[in-house]
Order: C-alpha cells, then structure tokens, then sequence
C-alpha cells in the first residue's frame, strides 16, 4: 500500500464527509431549533436531485439546475411547514416520526407519479469533468474537491449566519426558549418557516450536488437520510459544529475501514475469506462508531448535557 | 445530645468559577423540624442534590443513619429510609391518586420487580397507600388522575408519597410553595403531625411556616451556612435580619 | 365496563370472526391476511411495552424481529437438512417443532434486547432512537454478507414446522395458534402493565426523578421492560418466518422498526389493544388499497397524516377516547 | 402497418391456441411496480402484457400484483394468488431472494413457476424442481461470459469488484471460473454503497488490464459516473445489468463504449425480436429493455404451451414447456436439463444512437452456454 493511495483515500473520506455534511446540516438545525425528527428530510433531498435533473434537462445549465433544487426544495420545505410539520412542534417525537415517515411515503410515491419509475439524468457540467493533479502527483477528480469547498463554504456561512445576523440571533433565542423569543416580539411561526425551508434547501442542494455524480432515482432519500441522523447524533444534536465533525468522522471510518479491513483480515485469513469478512465488517462500522459514541458520550460530541 | 439522623460536614461544591456549597455543615436530629432558609441562589437546591445523592459533592461527607453515605447514588438513599419532596411536583401526572402513592408503598416493599399481582389488588401497598392519603386528607381523590388535581393538593400528594416510604429523615422542597394562605395553615398542620414519625429537614420560603414549626432554622446565603439556631435567636440576628430578611434598618 | 374495554372486545372477537368466516367462505388468503395481521400485532405488543408504557421509543425493535426469524430458519434448515447445528462442545440439533422454536426465539431475543438495551439505555430521547436503530442496522448488513444462512438471498423453509396436535399447514389451525399467542401476549402485557413493576415503569416515563426518590431504578425497569419487549417480539418474529416459511435479513431492515411502530402509534399508543387495531387497519388498508392504484403509498401515507394530525391516541383513542384508566 | 400484421398472424395462433386448451389459464404475476426497483418490475410486466396482447389470448388471464421488493409482501401475494385466486402459474419476480422465498413453497404446491429475470444457482442445482423454469438467465451466466469475453480481448489483470451479498459473491464467482488471467484486486462493496471514490482509488492503485463490476441498479449509475470523472482510464467489462436500455439515459456519456454482456440486445437480427422491438416503441413510446425482452420471453413460451397442452394435465404442460416451442426474440433458445436456458451471450457495447444511449452487438462471448450447476440437479 503506498501513501499516495492513503492519502488518496483519506481525501476521498474527507470529500464524502463534506458530501455527508450538506445533508446532514440542515436536518441539525432543524432538529436544534425547532425539536423536530423530520424522518422527510431525505425527501427533500431527492427533491432537489430531481428538481436539478429536470433543469438541466430542459435548460443544459448546471448552474440553473442547482438554483431549482435550492428553490423547489425550498418551497417544498416551506409547504409542508405550513401544512403540516408546524402542527407537530409541541407534539412528541413519536408523532413526529409518523407523521413524517407518511410524508415520505407521498414524496416517494408522488414523485414516481410525476417522473416515472426510471431513473433521470444528472451529469456535472463540462468544465468542471476529469480529474486534476494535485501536490504529490495524486489524480483527483475536480468536481469532487469542488464540493469539498462548496461543503466548508456552507459550513463557514452557517456559522456565521448563527453568530453573526439577526437572524441567527433569533434562531439561538428559539433554541433556548421559544416562550421568551415570543415575548421580544418575534413571529416565532415565521421565523420556523424561514428556518425548516433553510433546512430544506441545504438539503436539496446536497441532493442536486450528489445527484450529479450518484444517480437520480426514487428511494435515493432515505439511505442518506440515515446516513445523516448517524452524523447529527454522532456530533450532537443541533449543533452545527458537531454535524461538520460528525460527518467527516463517519466519512473517514467508512472509506477506510472499507479499504482497511479486508487487508487487515489477510494479514491471517485466506484471501477470500479475508474479503469477504473484511467487507461485512466494514458496512457495520459506522454503526459501531455510532453506538460506541453515544455509549462514552450520551448526548454525542457537541450535544448538551443532560 | 442524641445522635443526629442526618449529618452534613463540611460540603463543598463548585460549578466552574461558582461556589454553590462552601464549607457546608449542618444536621437533623431526632425529632426535630430543621429549616433551611437562604435567598435565591443561595445554593439550597445543590445541597438538597447532594444530600438526596443526585450530586456528588466536590469535599467534605454526608452521613445518614450513622452511615456515610457520601458515594451512594439517589436510589440507595432512598431505600435507606430518605423520603424527599420535590419543589415542582414531580408525580405521574397521567395517572391516578391512589397509583401515585402505590408507587412509594412498592419502592417502600424494597424494589418493582413482581409481575403477577395487580398492584392496586395488593393489600400490603394498598393499605400503606391508603393510610398515607388518609393523612394527607386526600382519600376522597384517590381516583382523580394526578393532572388533575389543585396545585395544593399535588402538594399533598407529594408528601403523601414520601410517607408511604415509612422513612427515617424527610426532606421537603417548599412544601409550602404556590399554597393560598389556608393551604399553607393545613400543610403546617400536617408537617407537626409528621415530625412525631421523622424528623424534617424543611427548605422553605415561606418565613410564618417556618417561624410557626421549625425548632432549628438554618440560613444559607452564598454557599455558606452563616447562622443556625433557634427561631428565637434567629429573629434576633442583626447578620441575618440585614443578609436575608433584607432589612437594612 | 369502560368504552374501551368494550372495544377492546369488539377487536378480540372481531380477529376471531373474520377469519372463521373466510374460513367458511373458503377464502384462505384471508385467513393467512388475519394471521399476518395478528403476527404484527404480537409484534407490536411488544414493542408497545416499551415504547407505550416506557415511554422507549425503539427504532432497532426490527432486531428483535429478525433474531426471532433467524432463531426458526436456523433450527429449521438444520433440521430439514438432517445437519447438527453443533457438534461440539455437545450435539445440538436442529427442531421442526414450533414450541422449541419459540423458547428459543424468545430466550435469543431476549439475551440481544439485554445487551442491546444496557447500552442504548444510557442515552435518551432521539439518541435513544438512532442508537437502536444503529443495533438493527449491525445485524442488518451482518445478516445480508454472512453466507452461512442464505445472505441476502435468505432462507427458504419447505414445510411449515409443527405444533403437536395441529396441522400448522391449515391456514385455519395455523390461525388459530397466532391468535391463541396474541391473545397470551397481550395478556401478559395487561399483566405487566397492572403490576407493581408496570405501575413504576409507567410512573419513570412521566416522573424519572420520583421513581428514584422512593428507591427504584428507572434504569433497571426500562431494561427489563426492553427485555420484555423484545422477547415478545423476537417470538412474533419467530411465528411471521413461520407464516411465510422464509426468513431474510429483509426482517432486520429499518423499514421493519418503522412499520412495527407504525402499527402501536396507529392503533393507540401505550393502549392494550392499539397494536392489534394498528396492525389490523394498516394490513386491510394494504390489501384494499394494493388493488386501486399502483401508487397506493400516496393514499397511504395520507391517511396516516390525517391519523396523526387529527386523531391524537390512534384509532383506540378515537373510538374509545380519553378515559381515567383503572388498574 | 406491420404491427397490425403481426397482431393479426398472434390473434390466428390464438385462435390455435384456443382449440387445443379449452379452459382458461391463470397467470399469477408478482413483481416490483413501486419503490427503488420499481423501473424492473415495470419492464417485466410491459413486455409480458405486450406478448399477451399480441397473441390476443382470450384464454389467458393474468394478474398482476406489487410486491414492493419485500420477501414477506411477496410470500403473501403467492399465497393469496395460490389460494384464492387458484392461479396456475407464478411469473414476474425480479429479485433472487423474492424468488427464493416465493418460489420453492408455490412449486412444493403444484403450480408451476416461470422466472423472467431471477436466476439464484440454489434453484438451479439441488434445489431445482420439475415445476419451476427460467426464462432468462442463470445468476451466474453473464458474469461468466464477461470472463470468457476478458480472456477473448486478452486482458491478463483484472480487478473485479461486486457488493457483498450473495448475487454479488456468485458474481465474482461467476467471472472467475471463466476468466484464466491473474486478478489485481477483489473488493465486495457495501449493498446500496453510492459513492465510490475508495474503490476507485483501489482500482487506480492496482495496475489492473481491465475491470469487472457487477453494480445492479443505483449502485452502477454511481460507480460509471464517478469512474468517468476520475479519469481513470482502464477498460470496464460487465453484465448488462449496469447497461440496460431504461438505465443507460441516467448515466449518458460515462457508459459510452463499455464492454457487456447479455442474452439479449435490440439488434439481434432475427424476425421475432425485430417485430418485438417494433411493437414496442409503438406501444410505450420508448425502447424496450433487456427485462422486458425477458417478461416477453416468458409470455411467449406461456402461450407456446398452451397451444400443445392444458395447464390442468400438469406432465403434459411441462413437457409443452421443456420444448420450448416459441421464436425467442434471443433468437435460438432451448431449455438444460434443470430447466434453465442454454443460449448464447453476447458482447455489446454501449453507444449513443442520435440521442439515444443504447447498445451495439458486437460478438459472441458464449455460444450455446449452460449453467455451472446442472449437474447438481436431479429431478
């Protein structure tokens, strides 16, 4: 094995990490603010993904395509806020889960109406196709490290949209207590919308983002979406600082445990045997790092204690 | 002097800069109604932690029965015989009256863990249980559901749970907190007929009830336990009267 | 007796009727539908003891599905293939015989649910929720890349396995038994739920801190009501790979959890007889709306919105509504 | 115009057909019509009703149910089809662990089962049953045409590479007892895995002549894209799985040129498939798949033994099946011993036609191939 490959492969972590993030961040802030387990965010995902693929479809721009999946998701986020989600807010997180669970079933089963059964087309624009050479000689391909930067990008804007704007202001108040953000006067009602569409929006965009190098196909939601609730419970619930590490920790534990492991096996198994033990052990491993988290730390990395 | 049910020595407890418990030593002798007094923020929630075992404390020991019982957790003081009340009352709102005391009368047969009887068919639980809201004067209710009832007579209840646990010490959040004048009279009524089973070390605001029942009162301001004794002494206390009473005159 | 006793009831003899009347009108897929729906709603028994009365809200119960499954394709598969399961440190064969199969089921799911609530049991809230979820996932990859029993592919079982006394093979007799089991089940659940351990586990959900105060673990409660809960599930497991004489890690997936929790929120969380009412509405909506549309999951997932948004208490809880319980 | 035709010339052997079995046949069909998987499922039953519509068959009656890609939803539907609805044959499953949960209990029952798609080798080796036939494929056979096409084009270095469940292990099993060269790497990659930048990076690391990946569905849109931007540029073999007909427009120019094998492809010059595809652009608007070629298929030889024998004299149907007797659009097709096809698979390569991404013919990996496992079977 030689370092470049490491290398390589920690990079490939790192990029499915910030890939993972995307999805994940918006599902944390909605989940810190406004307490809601909204098993439909990977819905919203593949709105966006579908969203873009119809664009492109019909425009040939990649850039317009990713502004339609922030908007149809957005309004997507912002319709079944009003109509549904806000009547769960003071309702249990069982409630929650049901409710958004049958939301799933129609967005899935909605959007197959609407598109069909096959899967679209999404591919990344011409310019920014082929792999680059980066420092070391490693070949890279530049629309992934372009979402590395598109994820730290949104990261750093997520951060200072907390810290720095009236908004985020107002979202840390909500966090606390959304009794004393009423008594300053602020439409607590709106200010969710605003928040859930915002959730929403990252999480089409992340759609539109992986739909481009994965595939476009009803049912791409909800594996992510389970990928992302591992993030934000790794990293903490709510905290954005935690689902960026939460995802680059899972990112990184998956690619290499899955180029790690069945090497490890052969170093005393036969070959095969060491593939094929190394690979199960691999897609269970981030269930484990999860599990082992909560166990040393019940709240995960940034999550409040109890 | 008889030996104290309840000792606290020399408790310390530090939230980052915050000194919560400094130094803190006090204790419950047999037969006596001990109040606690202190501004808010003095720190008498975090001793109540401590002596419930809720918190650790950071120095210093606490011992109940004559056992230290320092490192034991919530549970096993409990079992010891240490029946508290809580300051917002924590009961199974969903659930009746009569459930609520039955669940002291079960931790009081040492444990839940017996599947095939009823428990409100169970005579043993049902007659402790129903002594205990005899005494509370909350028989009548036995089958309101715990949501229900007036917020005095959840006060009732809590302390009803505490006496089916037949215990060795209570120790009372603000019993009295939240009560109308009359409820006050009743609950004051109650603790004196309750001192004659256990002492009471009895955390409270309300200055009357704790002038009218208490036979030793302890004031805690910043942490520190700056004066105990006898009511008479304590109305006396220049330190007191300016530090808690708020009397700068 | 109360509304809800009387509907409870109604439920009871309702389950009975159906099937003895398609039984009757030679329909014997629809017995094999009333059976299925009384299989989930064991399940959900189950788990309503420790989602309704805990107040555990279990995402990984489709483990304790699974493992019960396994525990009878394993003990079948050997025994349809005449090999020991272990030869060594002592012979254990494999079983067609349904009541070892149970024992066995229960006591393997209730080991997992041990293990698996000890640990989870020390987070709360949604990590509670994703950190069951986490324990079903393991076993779900571990249950489609382990070859011994069939991987993904999983593990056909050619004849129903016996119960002395019945032919299991009869959709009828086969009924019969499940809904002798339901009825046990929930039982057991009333049982649980009127004891002195119930009336604590209940009391932990609402007030953690008074059950401590009178000197009771809520740790320990909510374990042995996990336990519980998994063991009853893990044995509905067992009898749904008797049902389809199939067992595949498809059992272990995270749509499993869902849909076993499913069935109790619909019926009536935390209620006796919510499970059964859940299962039962949720698979006749199945068949019925199976047949009007290949894009039958809209409609469902509609009518579950309205359930949740507007029938608070599931459909126990709507027919029944809001009584003083009595022990 | 030539539709009508052949709608004519399928109604006169109906009319046959009709006059050799009186009673009506009933073809129970369970396949994948929602969810992920649903675009299969879909081809199956377009190209099966496509036959059946063709053949204007009065005396066949099919019904046809989802099983949502669930085991359990899909024992249930045999079993109310078996028991309610009294079909005489099962068809339509898509996936090997639905057949295997479905097929062994419908064919210990009497009924005969006809697979358009699944092919898992239990059911091909000991657990073979008289009743059941595939119409389509053994798992394996594709696979192990892409190792014999590997040692045609002379590749030496192969990295071979499936998901870890069993369909994926036969896979890699398949190709190598095909393919004689030596291998780079061999990596089984997680169900449902969409990101394969690790692989990648493993296949770029092992100085590998070639590349094996078996990634049905999802899993292989992923992998050809993200391959394609990772500017490796080593050859890429693989079943057809990854290059069928409704796929291929989601992956676009990253398929271009891939090597693949199959049964089947449109422009296999013989006159039923000819008429096949034909009918079918005019009947869906779109170009039919490798799994509706299968669904059709499997109609095809359904109506085929109708015509020689009732349903109901069961030795006398599976003889009228055993033969065979129908114009394959694969052009000769014939059943083995353990009723699993003995076919060729062809190479193809995938091409873009105007705007259209399809695939060309362009050799013969396997000539009149059978599977590894019939010698296991004994009826």
């Amino acid at each position: 094995m030689s370092l470049t490959l490491l290398v390589e492969q920690i990079l490939n972590g790192m990029q499915f990490g910030v890939t993972l993030f995307l999805t994940a961040s918006g599902l944390t802030l909605v989940f810190g603010v406004m307490g809601l387990i909204n098993l439909a965010h990977g819905s919203l995902f593949m709105v966006g993904a579908f969203a873009a693929a119809a664009t492109a479809a019909a425009t040939g721009s990649f850039l317009l395509a990713l502004a339609a999946s922030i908007a149809a998701a957005a309004a997507a986020g912002a319709i079944i806020e009003v109509g549904v989600i806000r009547r769960l807010y003071a309702r249990d997180h069982l409630d929650q889960v049901l409710a958004t669970f049958a939301l799933i079933l129609i967005f899935s089963e909605g959007t197959r109406w609407l598109f069909g059964s096959f899967p679209l087309y999404l591919s990344i624009p011409d310019a920014l196709a082929g792999p680059v050479t980066l420092p070391g000689g490693i070949r890279y391909p530049l629309y992934r490290l372009m979402t590395i930067g598109v994820g730290l990008v949104i990261a750093l804007g997520l951060y200072l949209l907390i810290t720095r704007t009236r908004l985020g202001i107002r979202i840390r108040a909500g966090e606390a207590d959304r009794e004393i953000v009423a008594a300053l006067g602020v439409d607590i009602s709106r200010l969710y919308t605003v928040v859930f569409a915002l959730g929403a929006a990252l999480a089409g965009l992340a759609g539109a983002l992986v739909g481009a190098i994965q595939s476009v196909q009803v049912g791409m939601g909800e594996p992510v979406l389970i990928l992302a609730f591992v993030v934000i419970v790794i990293g903490g619930i709510g905290s954005i600082r935690g689902s960026l590490v939460g995802a680059i920790l899972v990112g990184l534990t998956d690619t290499l445990g899955r180029f790690l492991l069945p090497g490890f096996f052969r170093l005393f198994m036969d070959n095969s045997a060491a593939t094929s033990v190394g690979s199960a052990l691999a897609s269970m491993l981030i269930y484990v790092l999860m599990a082992t988290i909560l166990i040393w730390r019940p709240t995960g990395l940034y999550g409040a204690r109890a | 002097m008889a030996e104290p049910v309840l000792a606290v020595e020399g408790v310390c407890k530090s939230f980052g800069m915050v000194r919560a418990s400094d130094n803190v030593t006090l204790d419950l002798r047999p037969g006596e109604i001990h109040a606690l007094i202190g501004p808010n923020g003095a720190g008498k929630s975090t001793l109540i932690e401590q002596i419930c075992g809720g918190l650790e404390p950071d120095a210093g020991r606490i011992t109940f029965l004559g056992r230290d019982v320092t490192g034991l957790g919530t549970v096993q003081r409990a079992r010891m015989g240490l029946a508290r009340t809580f300051q917002i009352s924590a009961l199974a709102m969903e659930d009746t009256v009569i459930e609520n005391v039955l669940l002291g009368a079960v931790g009081a047969a040492g444990g839940a863990f017996r599947f095939l009887r009823s428990a409100l068919r169970d005579r043993a639980f049902r007659a402790r249980a129903e002594a205990a809201l005899e005494q509370v004067g909350l028989a009548e209710e036995r089958w309101m559901r715990a949501g229900d009832l007036s917020h005095g007579q959840r006060r009732a209840l809590e302390v009803a749970v505490a006496l089916t646990l037949s215990p060795r010490a209570f120790l009372m959040d603000e019993p009295m907190a939240g009560l109308g004048a009359s409820g006050s009279q009743r609950m004051t009524g109650l603790l004196r007929e309750l001192k004659a089973q256990a002492p009471i070390l009895l955390i409270e605001h309300d200055m009357d009830a704790v002038f009218s029942l208490a036979d030793r009162v302890s004031v805690l301001v910043q942490g520190r336990v700056i004066f105990t004794g006898s009511v008479a002494e304590i109305r006396a206390h220049p330190e007191v009267r300016r530090a808690y009473l708020g009397e700068d005159a | 007796m109360s509304r809800e006793a009387v509907l409870n009831l109604i439920l009871a003899a309702g389950f009975l009727v159906f099937p003895l009347w398609a039984w009757m009108a030679e329909e014997p897929f629809l017995i094999t539908l009333a059976t299925r729906a009384a299989i989930f709603a064991i399940a959900g028994v189950g788990l309503n003891i420790a989602l309704g009365y805990g107040g555990l809200v279990s995402l990984g119960h489709a483990a304790f599905f699974g493992i019960g499954g396994y525990a009878m394709g394993i003990l079948a598969s050997h025994a349809q293939t005449y090999t020991p399961l272990l030869e060594w440190p002592f012979l254990v064969e494999g079983t067609k015989s349904m009541p070892v199969i149970w024992i066995v089921a229960m006591l393997a799911s209730a080991l997992a649910a041990l293990a698996i609530g000890a640990l989870s049991l020390r987070t709360s809230g949604a990590y509670f929720i994703m950190i069951t979820l986490a324990f079903a996932q393991m076993l779900y990859y571990f249950a489609i890349s382990w070859p011994a029993y069939g991987g993904e592919d999983g593990l056909p079982i050619y004849v129903r396995n016996g119960f002395p006394g019945l032919n299991t093979l009869d959709p009828i007799q086969f009924f019969a038994l499940v809904y002798a089991l339901m009825l046990a089940t929930i039982a057991v659940a009333a049982l649980v739920r009127r004891a002195p351990f119930g009336l604590a586990l209940n009391a932990a959900r609402q007030a953690p801190e008074r059950v401590r105060a009178v000197g009771i673990s809520p740790y320990r409660l909510r374990l042995a009501a996990f336990a519980i809960s998994g063991t009853i599930t893990g044995l509905a497991g067992a009898l749904f790979a008797d049902l389809n004489r199939f067992v595949s890690p498809a059992m272990f997936s995270w749509q499993t959890s869902g849909e076993i929790m499913v069935f109790v929120i619909l019926g009536g969380t935390a209620r006796l007889f919510g499970p059964v009412a859940g299962a039962a509405l949720f698979i006749a909506l199945e068949h019925l709306l199976g047949g009007v549309s290949d894009y039958w999951h809209v409609f469902l997932g509609a009518l579950l919105l309205l359930v949740v948004l507007f029938g608070r208490n599931g459909v126990v809880g709507i027919l029944a509504g809001q009584e003083a319980r009595r022990g | 115009m030539k539709t009508r035709n052949l709608l004519l010339a399928a109604c006169a052997a109906a009319l046959i057909a009709g006059s050799a079995a009186a009673e009506a046949v009933k073809v129970g069909m369970i396949t994948t019509l929602s969810g992920g998987g649903a675009s299969l499922g879909v081809a199956i039953r377009d190209g099966f009703m496509l036959a059946v519509k063709q053949a204007g068959a009065k005396d066949l009656e099919v019904i046809v149910e989802d099983d949502q890609r669930k085991p359990d939803i899909a024992v249930q539907l045999a079993d109310r089809m078996i028991q309610s609805d009294k079909v005489d044959i099962l068809t339509g499953i898509v996936w090997s662990n639905l057949a295997m949960a479905v097929v062994p209990a419908a064919t210990a029952q009497g009924k005969f089962y006809i697979s358009p798609n699944a092919g898992p080798s239990a059911l091909a080796g000991k657990g073979c049953h008289k009743n059941y036939f595939n119409a389509a494929w053994q798992n394996d056979n594709l696979h192990e045409a892409a190792g014999a096409y590997a040692n045609q084009a002379g590749y030496k270095k192969s990295f071979i590479m499936a998901p870890n469940y069993p369909a994926g292990v036969d896979a890699l099993n398949g190709y190598k007892r095909f393919y004689k060269g030596e291998l780079a790497g061999e990596v089984f990659t997680k169900l449902g895995q969409k990101d394969y930048a690790s692989e990648i990076a493993q296949i770029r690391a092992s100085g590998a002549d070639s590349v094996f990946f078996f990634l049905p569905g999802g899993m292989g849109i992923a992998f050809l894209k993200q391959y394609a931007q990772s500017g490796v540029d080593i050859p890429l073999i693989g079943p057809a799985f990854s290059f069928d007909q409704d796929i291929l427009q989601a992956v676009g120019d990253a398929a271009l040129g891939v090597r693949n094998t199959s049964q089947w492809n449109k422009d296999l010059d013989n006159p039923a498939n000819k008429a096949f595809v034909e009918a079918f652009v005019a009947e869906y608007g779109r170009l039919p798949s490798l799994y509706a070629s299968q669904g059709y298929d499997t109609a095809n030889l359904i109506l085929s033994a109708m015509a020689k024998a009732d349903v109901k004299d069961a030795d006398a149907f599976r003889a009228a099946l055993e033969a065979a007797d129908f114009d394959s659009v694969r052009g000769a097709f014939k059943f083995g011993p353990n009723h699993h096809p003995i076919q060729n698979i062809y190479v193809r390569e995938v091409i873009k036609e105007g705007d259209v991404y399809t695939n060309k013919t362009i050799g013969v990996a396997l000539e009149n191939h059978a599977d590894a496992y019939a010698k296991d079977c004994k009826m």
